[in-house]
């Protein structure tokens, strides 16, 4: 690309953001879209093919997270999936209760659902998180009150790759006969997930996080809960979400779920690897480095850092002249005014939230990748440093 | 995002460190901000003779502070009182819309090392320093920039 | 297709169903899967690359309608187009006042949106039409109250064709100041739009009906107007919309507006001559046959008949079977146990609206086409009627 | 969306038209609801000689009437009475569930057409007709059939 002269070498290292649609994907989308173009409504062989591939990834879908596929909804991502379960539930169950219950580290798409709904008349409990960004299920369940009627924690932490006890705290809500949201937009496909066996009763999904197309996610329901609507129109996805099915979308992100599914196990060995390599690398290499996130509860491809006495963007946009691609929590990235909530949340200054650094592994990442950001990495540190009006380095 | 001027400012950096026995030290923003700044300044005759800049933030605070050593060295102090923010971003060929309003305090650094070195000089001064810059940044008519993954 | 053994060519007139992404339309998406594959927000090349490219898509669907780009909105669709625009004012306005106003005729979109409002407390006047699905701006007028604070009444119909005046409508609206959405999904591309001469203040596009990919919309907001965004999360489409772009699609969906644009002109007047003489076609060659919708006030591509004593699921089936795909208004094909609700209102019996059949023309079509349509629709209508129990046909 | 031996009954319909002389005649459902059968029967020593139908309707519809005659012809009146819409539907390889509810009232029409030969003929019956079916069309397990464009 024209602004990276000198890279020597191009690596994406911000898969938490964004996946490339892999070959297999795009083949499996490509006759959806002018050959086999039909409304999955019609009648006719045109729309009959397009219900017949949209019912082909819904089972797809639902294998990855052991759920049956009219446990299915497709949705436009992530984040309306997160909507849907959030607001959905909160307005089918307002007769039952007005308390809900979340994290303080939930991505903003959770995160601003239930503040817009607290805006609304709900009460809504964020609970704290620990220094390793880990949510403790016995806060969650002493956050319980009579009036409670929905739970929504996250599980894997899409800055800093914590993994969080779901299976602990679907259990304790089960008991307490509260609905159970998970957000799993970063963990599906990188950390096997069975939807029973870990109580969870909503759990949301993202094609594009899993080399499949933007645009299409998915909220697994499980059979009984009743959801509001948020979206009205025509009767699609069981008349729980209005609008044309994106085919090509669904049929794409299917494929990427049975993708996912097949090589599991051993790409995430080899990302565990990778990740290990890079976090042991940069810390070894780099003084005054912090890891963010758990040592061990950790997303196989997730690797946060602060860099201290630095702040994000400016390595970012070093990095990215190097060819490196990477993410930070800094405001400066962020669009507000603060740096990241969940880094606040696990107790890191402004100032060291402001330095941090999210490498996200991906399919395409090879040791040698781990090498090249080890070798630019160091020397744009030592540079800004030398820059940078605090810390040891600046001499003053 | 940042257009090449800004981007040569910000890898290319001039007058980057610490004027040696400087006249006026101006330091502005903290880093619990995300942004700071520390120019040092040498005076002779009135007029800036040499000027260092070190700073802690984003792109657009590096090359503002690049820029704005440039543009005041060798500026009479009145001269240079007159330089300001959006001059600064306006000699770098603009800014991203969510820029403006931060990680642009530049002029106000040389500001804050004026009134420095007239207040080291005894000299009376009115000069005023924005400190609470940050708490104004708008978002109205913001670019969509944000941490979503 | 395999269930069409004895067609002797494939003719789709299922236009207002979906249409195939035609071949420009792919070609500008295809980079944007696995080589650009950026997420728009990241603050990197491979970001700033996918930024540039909704940036232009912009431009192109905002210069469709003579907006500026920065009153474009992209959404996943029409039905989210709809649902932002009509929540999305009613709540913002809500201290304003209670009042909404609407058309019988709406598409589901629009007309359960405005229901479930009603559900929430607001009053909504559904405005009738006349035979020919025409709305009287002047029955608009009377409709306002102190306390109306959003009128939507949709510029092409769907069913049947019929173009509302909207320029009239939105004069009336800003007249009272009160704030103007239309549905143009059906007429854009099809009927030049300008949003300013139009007096239109929220405007619905979708992406799918104009050779442009499915999952892909827009909302037009003239600069001023205030929504509450309906998707929350992070800071995407100046905060009114979250979600991670859909880079490809919205891209697709810019090229397709350029294309329409181009075309529009030429492409109508062809549309125009093909559906005239289908509709005549047809009137000509099968007795007990009403055309519905405006007989002038027409979107070139709509062609809607009833055929008396059938049924339109029965039709369509055999047309299937003969190659063509075409729609209907029967109960059997909605999903619900109505016949469509706007051959009602403009006064069709149950038994008429059943018998209804929508053929919508596009770029594909060709003279040869209708010729086709017009050899296989008779003798299918004979069969049937000889096999119905009502009708002269049945000898009863 | 329709099974092969639904569309074989749709496209090549079984006994259409009206038996000459009929002994018994049913129609069931109407025009307005978006379905009419109407059956015609001729009766021998207690059993169906033979049988037709005319039907208003959808796939199902004509197809459900057609393969009801199929299965009832020959029977014995109190063999035929017990065919159920719901055997109707199992002889055809299962219906969409959408199309459960509705279009589904063959066996109803036949139950009709003897009911009316047993009036005919002055025998008493008790044989009841729903003549409401359609209000109970349930779409809980619907799939998703709509009309959206
Ligand atoms: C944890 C998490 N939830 C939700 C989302 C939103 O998903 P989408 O980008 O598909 O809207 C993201 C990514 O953006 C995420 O990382
Ligand atoms: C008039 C009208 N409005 C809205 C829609 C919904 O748009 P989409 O299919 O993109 O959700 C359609 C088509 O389905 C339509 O014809």
């Amino acid at each position: 690309m024209s602004s990276q002269p000198n890279a020597r070498r191009q690596v994406y290292l911000d898969h938490s953001a964004t996946t490339p649609v892999r070959p297999e994907v795009l083949a499996a989308m490509l006759p959806y879209f002018a050959g086999k173009f039909g409304n999955a409504s019609s009648v006719h062989s045109w729309g009959y093919e397009a219900r017949e591939a949209i019912n082909d990834a819904r089972e797809k879908v639902a294998s990855l997270i052991e759920a049956a596929p009219n446990e299915i909804l497709f949705t436009s991502g992530g984040t309306e999936s997160d909507n849907l379960a959030i607001r959905g539930v909160a307005r089918a169950r307002k007769s039952k209760g007005n308390h809900l219950i979340t994290s303080q580290i939930e991505h903003h798409a959770v995160l601003h659902t239930f503040e817009a709904l607290q805006k609304e008349g709900f009460d809504v409990t964020f609970v704290p998180c620990d220094k390793y960004g880990l949510i403790d299920p016995d806060g969650v369940r002493k956050a319980i009150r009579k009036d409670t009627i929905l739970i929504s924690v996250m599980h894997g932490q899409n800055e800093v790759g914590t993994i969080e006890p779901v299976k602990e705290i679907g259990a304790i809500a089960r008991e307490h006969g509260v609905l159970f949201h998970t957000d799993a937009v970063q963990s599906v496909g990188k950390v096997p997930i069975n939807v029973n066996d870990m109580n969870i009763d909503l759990l949301t999904l993202s094609s594009h996080k899993i080399y499949g197309p933007k645009g299409v996610g998915a909220l697994y329901v499980k059979r009984g809960v009743r959801l509001t609507p948020q979206l009205t129109g025509g009767a699609h996805e069981r008349r729980m979400r209005a609008g044309t099915e994106n085919v090509p979308g669904i049929v794409g992100f299917g494929e990427a779920c049975r993708l996912a599914k097949a090589e599991l196990p051993e790409e995430s060995r080899r990302l565990t690897k990778l990740r290990d390599k890079l976090i042991e690398g940069i810390l070894r290499q780099i003084p005054d480095v912090i890891l963010n996130g758990h040592p061990v509860l950790r997303l196989p491809h997730n690797v946060n850092v602060s860099i201290k006495y630095l702040e994000g963007e400016s390595i970012l946009l070093n990095l990215d002249r190097m060819g490196v691609a990477a993410s930070s929590g800094s405001a400066c990235t962020s669009g507000s005014l603060e740096p990241s909530h969940v880094l606040l949340a696990m107790g890191l200054t402004h100032e060291t939230a402001h330095g941090s650094l999210r490498f996200a592994l991906g399919m395409s990442n090879t040791e040698e990748d781990i090498d090249y950001v080890l070798e630019v990495l160091p020397p744009i540190v030592e540079k800004l440093r030398a820059m940078s009006p605090i810390g040891p380095g600046s001499g003053l | 995002m940042y257009n090449d001027k800004v981007m040569d400012h910000f890898f290319n950096p001039r007058n980057v460190g610490e004027v040696e026995n400087p006249d006026g030290v101006g330091q502005v923003g903290n880093p619990i901000c995300g942004d700071m700044m520390r120019i040092t300044l040498k005076i002779k005759d009135n007029r800036i003779e040499d000027i260092k800049f070190r700073t802690f933030g984003c792109g657009a605070a590096i090359a503002t502070s690049s820029m704005v050593t440039e543009l005041v060295k060798g500026l009479t102090l009145e001269e240079a009182l007159e330089v300001s923010n959006k001059h600064v971003a306006e000699a770098l060929g603009g800014l991203p819309p969510q820029k403006l309003h931060c990680s642009n305090l530049a002029a106000d650094a040389v500001r804050a090392a004026i009134k420095d070195y007239y207040e080291k000089q005894g000299i009376g001064t009115d000069i005023e320093i924005d400190e609470d810059h940050h708490h104004d940044r708008g978002h109205e008519e913001e670019e969509n920039i944000a941490h979503n993954e």
